[in-house]
């Protein structure tokens, strides 16, 4: 069988860093650990670059699948662009495995039988870190948000998951996006007296946001500050120095376990840094494809997304879990507390373990996210 | 295209022997519509009809810039704008193709109005500056705007039925939809061109206060154009919308404004052709080089450096030189 | 054509030889020669487009493309850019005027930096032209025309340049301006400086010069002495297309 | 003075720049067939009573009427189509128009709107007859197909003259037509201007004394941004005070 | 307690402090572009990618060389200022002659090319960059804590902006800048040597923006987009401004800081249109802005 996986994500852009070539090498590990060339599957990959915008990816992807014969799509960080081919794939009926984007709509309003969301999402992050840190005590928020449909759901969802938990939420401010400066909102959120401030934003904004919050001494001065989209290697562009102490949820870390530590390693060797989720994603996602076509004998997306929720899935990297009918794959989820500058022994030892959250809470359960194939 | 009988009228060589120039675009036009017309047997229909519309979009914005002598840094707000709006019309209300494309329009045309009324009291670097001021306030209202989507813009957009009857939903039955808009509008922007309209508008671009002092209201003639050239970016932001189903921020980005510069300077601002050759051109290159990465924009960047410092006439404009014909 | 340089008794203190000058492709000056001695002023008459106002700007080296012999003293100027030939002594008023819209009027007498000693004083300037005194401070485009030509002389004499080129002084000028003008150019020439001016009002010409070299098509075509002018006034008028 | 008599009429006419009056309190009266010139000190205020006239300028103060209609606050386009055209002091052709289209852009106003931009530019072919005719007047048959901004200065002159007169104004304001021409130009271009004066009135700006002494039937002397005197050429020329400010003792 | 529509008045101190604190960046860079316009007529789309030049430099030298923010505050807008120098010879410097929407066009290819090569040097998650010893921590006011390095970046840019304003409007060199703008020719004519007196303004005014880069580093992220957005921005204050006019781009910065910060307390949503209402609103009542000259 003749397997063309295509690699889309962003290349140039914010999230190259932490999906990018990354993800590429990744699916390559994926395909040699398979040992696709022994059982006569033979895969090739492709990759570009969507430059974060839908229209990109929507052109890439139709071309992919309508001149190339590309069978599935893998990554596709920045959930416009998701949501691009995933529209794309089910009007083509072949298979999107989703590891880079957040959006949960993905499995809920607008799922489909193509799309399997394999790492993370809005829900998961917003579940992890609200219901957590009000466990912990920090059950007073204030949201600073991104003021656009993204920030707004993240807010939404944590919202939720905050007061379901016994906390309250006190405001919240929406900055517009990009944002540049955010002294002026984190300074209203400080005077709200909250205890948690939480960033409802993502990439460069959080990383702003994070960076001036330490500048005012916010943190100092006794407030929690929670990443709700925030990845490694944003941490890594920080300095702990800045980011240190904020709290957040993640899919995978390199550290958890001697399995993950020997992947990273070998994935370090050709990456020149440590994976993020999103590459431990698109390699356990990709893995699990070729497992699925090798037990359907076909490449067919019908029979091919059929055999990926018959299977049992289980990998090194993000340990077991199960594809539901929503597309949605589920796995534990770990809550982190950024170290010190002190704590930390040196380049990539960043997070400190403060909990995990199993994946049968982890995720949004199947019946509340609207998706209709779940009768 | 025979002189037309003018009983009497003295009527010099000099001013007879342009008259031939209209013969060569015709021909240039039949040549690009038999190859349009056959080209989706043996090219991808998606990467054509891109080409079209932006082909379109880049004729329009040529229109004020080559013609009307005013460079506007924000037209992607008309391009983007009337996307937006036949993107919502076809998926909310389930509008038929042409009706969500002439809804765009019509958006574009009123945008346009109210910009270019604002915009057309100043000049040159200003009026730019100017107009890439109200794009980014259209961009920031669609962003946050609830019927856009934000950050996701409007997916999916459905292709219905066309006048309610045929149903194009397959590429490259859409794409002679595509075809006929863009090609009509292309035609429209020539005829304008060379209208009693076009004649003041190049009047008005050579010398200003002459134009005023015979009498001539410059303002309304530089809005008309602007309307129009707004309308007729609207015409192909809404049609694309249609093609790639989907309608987005970048199409409202400020950098797309800078694209359409670049189209219409890459491939002569001063010609007629110029600006689908230089849509064509920047539509494969972004199309061949996307896995380049960022790389793609240093390449544009350096056309733009290029372009600006050695050939400023274009493509199409030094093909002309070559010829001693206005393209 | 060498027969259109008088003789003088000194060496010149500016000789142009077979000085050639284009705008882009058109060549309009084909071989002008001059000499001008120390404390002259001889002026240059002859048509629309005759090539004057060029003519003073290829001495000045403003004109891009020029060749031939300009020297000042017997230093070779040609070739120089036209910050070092300023260096050398010579200042232009030009045709405009160019009076700098966005410095006072104070700003605009002292822009020119001083290439040589033994300029005027700023008082010696005022003496000769009180108004500028008055407005000092306003905007420099806002003087009247008269007003701006003064101000465009006066700024050329602090900078020690001894060989001033007036384009047209009088152009667009009230006839009373123009009789003070006069009167300035006089008492400059009494204190030593060369001129070599530009003029369309022959009569003016003819009541301030030593010397009047015709020039046609960018050519030097006659010398007259100012004494000569009664009995060669045919002649010029027939030159001028009077 | 009767109202028909008086083409152009200004009263109290101001105009003050950031504080600065340019124009003060000017009444001026133009006889319908005349020739009136406006002569003053640089500075005066000439060019600024222009543009005040044919609205390129707002006025500060003062009304302006044209052929008795009040026309203070319209806009300078509209004057135009009033039939009060103004030439300029610089070139102004239409540059990369030829001759025949510079003169035809003239024509075509009478079109009415011209925002019809779906019709083709033949239907101005209708005007070529008369282009030609306007262009032959002027003596610029053989340039007819050039491009404007090739001709040299005289013709640009000539066929500003030629757009200009192709509307067929009541009133022609010029403003310095003589600036910077040499003595055989000038006397060319007097010569046109009093040809085109049979039937029209005309006002303009002059330095040349001789000039305006051979073509004026009124002069009016503007100094300081007023009226200083007012005549034809004998008088004004007499005026002690407009010898002082103006013409100066020297002269003549 | 007194409230001003709902909003302590300390509170607002603070807001409006901040304000005047972003201010003083829209002043610094709004500032270089009108230098560069007024005395060159070019709109220098470039000034957003040399200002985050200006940022990543500043990080290099600390990367490569350990050479701490106070070395980068004076070695990074010559460094920078010498690359527009570079840029001006042998790009801009050719486009004088012709109409200067080619200067616009030419720049903003050059901030393509330039972020694009950050880009893929250093991809766009960005470099971190600590505020310097000396001034770390913050003041409190009793209304609000104000960190040190704030209160720095305002005092640096009203010294900056003045002395600009100084130099250009007050000075003989500042005569020559004006005068070669109107006329070079002629300037040139007096003995100056004024493509030099050019080439230098224009790496003056890059310097500027690098300048702006070096303040930001500490407290903005790092990064190959940090400029893009901000120059739109930029624009808008030097247009409300009136381009060209160094004073008004200098008071229109700090005064749209200001209101910026206003709109952030009051109606955080429009904080980033106000700006461009704002300047719909001059240009309607005042077309050439509200210090600039009327052509
Ligand atoms: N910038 C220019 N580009 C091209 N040709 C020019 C330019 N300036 C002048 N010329 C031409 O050069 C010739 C000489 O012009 P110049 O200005 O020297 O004449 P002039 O004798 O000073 O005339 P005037 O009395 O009108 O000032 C003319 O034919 C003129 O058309
Ligand atoms: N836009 C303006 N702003 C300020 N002052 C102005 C403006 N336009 C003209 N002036 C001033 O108004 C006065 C009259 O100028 P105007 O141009 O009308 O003079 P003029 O009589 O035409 O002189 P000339 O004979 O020199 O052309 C001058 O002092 C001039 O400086
Ligand atoms: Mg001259
Ligand atoms: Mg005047």
């Amino acid at each position: 069988i003749d397997i063309r996986i295509g690699v889309l994500n962003d290349r140039s852009g914010i999230y190259a860093d932490l999906s990018g070539e990354g993800s590429v090498i990744a699916a390559r590990m994926a395909i040699e650990d398979f040992g696709a060339a022994d059982k006569g599957i033979n895969v090739e990959i492709l990759s570009a670059d969507h430059q974060n915008r839908p229209d990109v990816a929507s052109t890439i992807a139709r071309q992919w699948y309508d001149n190339d014969n590309v069978d599935v799509i893998a990554d596709v960080p920045t959930s416009s662009a998701a949501i691009a081919v995933h529209e794309i794939t089910r009007e083509k009926n072949r298979v999107f495995i989703v590891s880079g984007a957040a959006s949960s709509d993905l499995t809920g309003t607008m799922c489909s039988p193509n799309t399997a969301h394999w790492t993370y999402d809005t829900w998961a992050l917003a579940n992890g870190t609200g219901s957590a840190m009000v466990q912990e005590g920090f059950d007073s928020w204030y949201f600073l948000t991104a003021d656009y449909a993204f920030g707004h759901a993240l807010e939404a969802d944590t919202s939720a998951v905050v007061e379901a938990s016994g906390g309250e939420v006190l405001g919240t401010v929406r900055h517009p996006f990009p944002g540049q400066d955010f002294s002026s909102f984190l300074l209203q959120a400080q005077a709200s007296g909250a205890k948690v401030i939480g960033l409802a934003n993502a990439g460069g904004d959080t990383v702003n946001a994070i960076k001036q919050a330490s500048e005012f001494g916010i943190t100092q001065a006794g407030q929690a500050l929670a990443g709700l989209l925030i990845f490694i290697t944003d941490v890594d562009a920080l300095g702990l120095n800045d980011a240190q102490g904020l709290v957040l949820t993640e899919a995978f870390y390199w550290d958890l376990n001697d399995e993950t530590r020997e992947w990273s390693e070998r994935f370090e060797a050709q990456r020149g840094a440590k994976p993020t989720m999103v590459h431990a994603g698109v390699y356990s996602g990709v893995l699990h494809y070729l497992k699925a076509v090798e037990h359907a004998g076909s490449k067919d997306a019908e029979l091919v997304m059929a055999a990926m929720r018959e299977l049992p899935i289980e990998d090194p990297v993000m340990g077991g879990g199960e594809l539901r009918i929503d597309g949605r794959k589920t796995h534990d989820m770990y809550l982190f507390r950024v170290k010190s500058p002190d704590e930390s022994s040196g380049p990539w030892d960043y997070y400190e373990h403060l909990a995990t959250i199993p994946a049968e809470t982890a995720f949004r359960p199947l019946e509340d996210g609207g998706c209709e194939l779940v009768n | 295209m025979t002189d037309q009988t003018m009983s009497g009228a003295p009527v010099n060589e000099k001013t007879r022997q342009p008259l031939r120039v209209p013969v060569l675009h015709m021909g240039i036009f039949a040549a690009l519509l038999i190859f349009f017309l056959a080209a989706p047997f043996f090219l991808y229909p998606v990467f054509l009809m891109k080409v079209l519309c932006f082909a379109l979009f880049a004729c329009a914005f040529n229109l004020l810039l080559g013609y009307g002598g005013l460079l506007s840094f924000g037209h992607a707000a008309f391009f983007g704008g009337a996307s937006y709006i036949s993107a919502h019309a076809a998926k909310m209300w389930g509008f038929t193709p042409e009706l969500a494309v002439l809804l765009g329009t019509g958006a574009a045309a009123v945008l346009g109005l109210v910009i270019g009324s604002l915009a057309i009291r100043r000049q040159g670097i200003y009026f730019a500056m100017v107009t890439l001021a109200f794009a980014q306030m259209v961009f920031f209202f669609s962003l946050q705007a609830p019927f856009t989507g934000g950050e996701d813009g409007i997916q999916a957009v459905p292709r219905n039925l066309l006048f309610g009857l045929f149903d194009i939903r397959h590429d490259r039955a859409f794409y002679f939809f595509v075809l006929a808009i863009c090609f009509g509008g292309v035609l429209l922007i020539y005829r304008i061109i060379h209208s009693p309209f076009g004649q003041v508008l190049k009047a008005i671009r050579e010398n200003e206060q002459r134009s005023i002092s015979l009498g001539y209201q410059v303002n309304r003639y530089k809005l008309a154009v602007f309307v129009i050239s707004a309308t007729l970016a609207g015409t192909a932001g809404a049609t694309k919308a249609l093609v790639f189903q989907l309608a987005s921020l970048t199409d409202v980005h400020w950098t797309m404004s800078g694209e359409v510069v670049l189209m219409a300077l890459l491939g002569g601002i001063h010609t007629i052709f110029g600006p689908i050759a230089g849509a064509a051109l920047i539509v494969a290159m972004q199309n061949y080089f996307a896995g380049f990465g960022a790389w793609v924009t240093v390449l544009q960047g350096a056309i733009f450096v290029i372009a600006v410092l050695l050939f400023r006439e274009g493509i199409v404009g030094v093909i002309g030189k070559w010829l001693k014909k206005p393209l | 054509m060498a027969e259109a340089a008088p003789k003088l008794d000194t060496a010149p203190l500016l000789a142009v030889r077979d000085l050639e000058g284009w705008y882009g492709e058109s060549h309009v000056l084909h071989g002008i020669n001059l000499d001008v001695a120390q404390g002259e002023v001889v002026t240059l008459l002859g048509r629309n487009g005759a090539g004057k106002t060029t003519t003073l700007k290829a001495i000045m080296g403003i004109l891009a493309k020029r060749k031939g012999s300009v020297t000042l003293n017997g230093r070779e100027l040609i070739g120089l850019p036209s910050r070092d030939i300023a260096r050398a002594g010579i200042a232009l008023c030009p045709e405009e005027r160019a009076i700098f819209s966005s410095l006072s009027v104070e700003e605009n007498l002292m822009l020119p930096p001083r290439v040589k000693p033994g300029g005027l004083s700023v008082e010696q300037i005022f003496e000769m032209f009180p108004n500028l005194k008055e407005r000092l401070s306003s905007q420099g485009t806002k003087l009247s025309g008269g007003e701006q030509q003064m101000l465009a002389i006066g700024r050329i004499l602090r900078t020690g340049a001894n060989l001033l080129l007036l384009d047209e002084p009088t152009e667009g000028l009230a006839p009373v301006i123009v009789q003070q003008i006069g009167a300035t150019i006089a008492m400059l020439k009494q204190q030593g400086f060369t001129i070599v001016l530009v003029e369309q009002n022959f009569h003016f010409a003819a009541s301030v010069a030593d010397r009047h070299y015709v020039i046609e098509l960018g050519k030097v075509i006659d010398t007259i002495p100012n004494a000569e002018l009664e009995e060669n006034i045919e002649k010029l008028h027939a030159y001028l297309g009077v | 003075m009767s109202d028909t008599d008086v083409i152009l009429s200004a009263k109290g006419m101001t105009k003050q720049f950031a504080g600065f009056m340019a124009v003060k309190d000017v009444n001026l009266d133009v006889k319908r067939g005349s020739i009136h010139a406006m002569i003053g000190p640089n500075g005066a205020g000439k060019t600024t009573c222009f543009n005040l006239l044919t609205k390129f300028l707002q006025p500060t103060a003062g009304s302006i009427s044209f052929n008795g209609k009040d026309i203070t606050t319209m806009a300078a386009s509209d004057i135009a189509r009033l039939g009060m055209v103004r030439s300029f002091q610089i070139s102004a052709v239409f540059p990369k128009l030829t001759v025949l289209e510079n003169v035809r852009v003239a024509l075509q106003r009478r079109r009415g709107g011209n925002f019809d931009f779906w019709r083709s530019q033949r239907v101005l072919n209708q005007f070529d007859e008369e282009a030609m005719r306007r262009v032959e007047e002027v003596g610029l048959t053989d340039f007819a197909g050039e491009l404007a901004g090739e001709l040299s200065y005289g013709r640009k002159r000539a066929l500003e003259f030629a757009t200009t007169l192709a509307l067929e104004p009541e009133l022609l304001l010029l403003d310095e037509p003589m600036a910077g021409m040499a003595q055989e130009d000038i006397e060319r271009i007097s010569a046109l201007i009093k040809r085109i004066s049979a039937n029209r009135t005309i006002l303009m700006v002059e330095h040349n004394l001789s000039v305006v002494a051979d073509l004026s039937d009124k002069i009016t002397v503007l100094a300081r941004g007023q009226v200083l005197a007012e005549g034809d050429y004998e008088t004004v020329s007499n005026d002690p005070r407009v010898i002082e400010a103006y013409i100066g003792v020297g002269h003549g | 307690m007194f409230e001003l529509l709902g909003i302590a008045p300390q509170a607002l101190f603070g807001q409006l402090l901040l304000g005047l604190i972003n201010g003083s960046f829209y002043a610094m860079l709004s500032l270089g572009l009108a230098v560069i316009f007024g005395l060159l007529n070019i709109i220098n789309f470039t000034h957003g990618a040399q200002y985050m030049m200006g940022a990543f430099v500043a990080w290099m030298l600390l990367t490569y060389f350990g050479l701490s923010y106070w070395w980068a505050l004076v070695l990074v807008p010559v460094i920078v200022g010498a690359s527009g120098i570079v840029i001006e010879r042998l790009m801009i410097s050719r486009l004088y002659h012709l109409d200067h929407l080619y200067g616009l066009l030419l720049t903003f290819g050059l901030a393509l090319i330039i972020q694009g090569l950050f880009r893929n040097q250093y991809g766009v998650s960005g470099m971190p960059y600590s505020i310097p010893p000396e001034l770390q921590g913050g003041t409190n006011l009793g209304f609000m804590f104000l960190p040190n390095y704030r209160a720095w970046v305002v005092v640096a840019s009203v010294v900056v902006c003045f002395g600009t304003w100084f130099l250009i409007e007050k000075t003989r060199l500042g005569a020559y800048l004006r005068a070669a703008t109107e006329n070079p020719t002629m300037v040139g004519a007096f003995g100056i040597n004024v493509p030099r007196l050019i080439t230098l303004t224009y790496g003056f005014g890059v310097g500027l923006a690098a300048l702006a880069g070096v303040l930001a580093a500490p407290i903005y992220s790092v990064n190959p987009n940090m400029g893009a957005d901000l120059i739109i921005i930029v624009f808008a204050v030097v247009v409300i401004g009136g381009m060209g006019s160094i004073m008004g781009a200098i008071l229109t910065g700090f005064g749209l800081g200001l209101v910026e910060g206003l709109a952030r307390v009051f109606y955080p949503e429009g904080s980033a249109v106000v700006i461009f209402v704002i300047m719909a609103i001059v240009l309607l009542i005042k077309p050439a802005g509200l210090f600039g000259r009327t052509a």
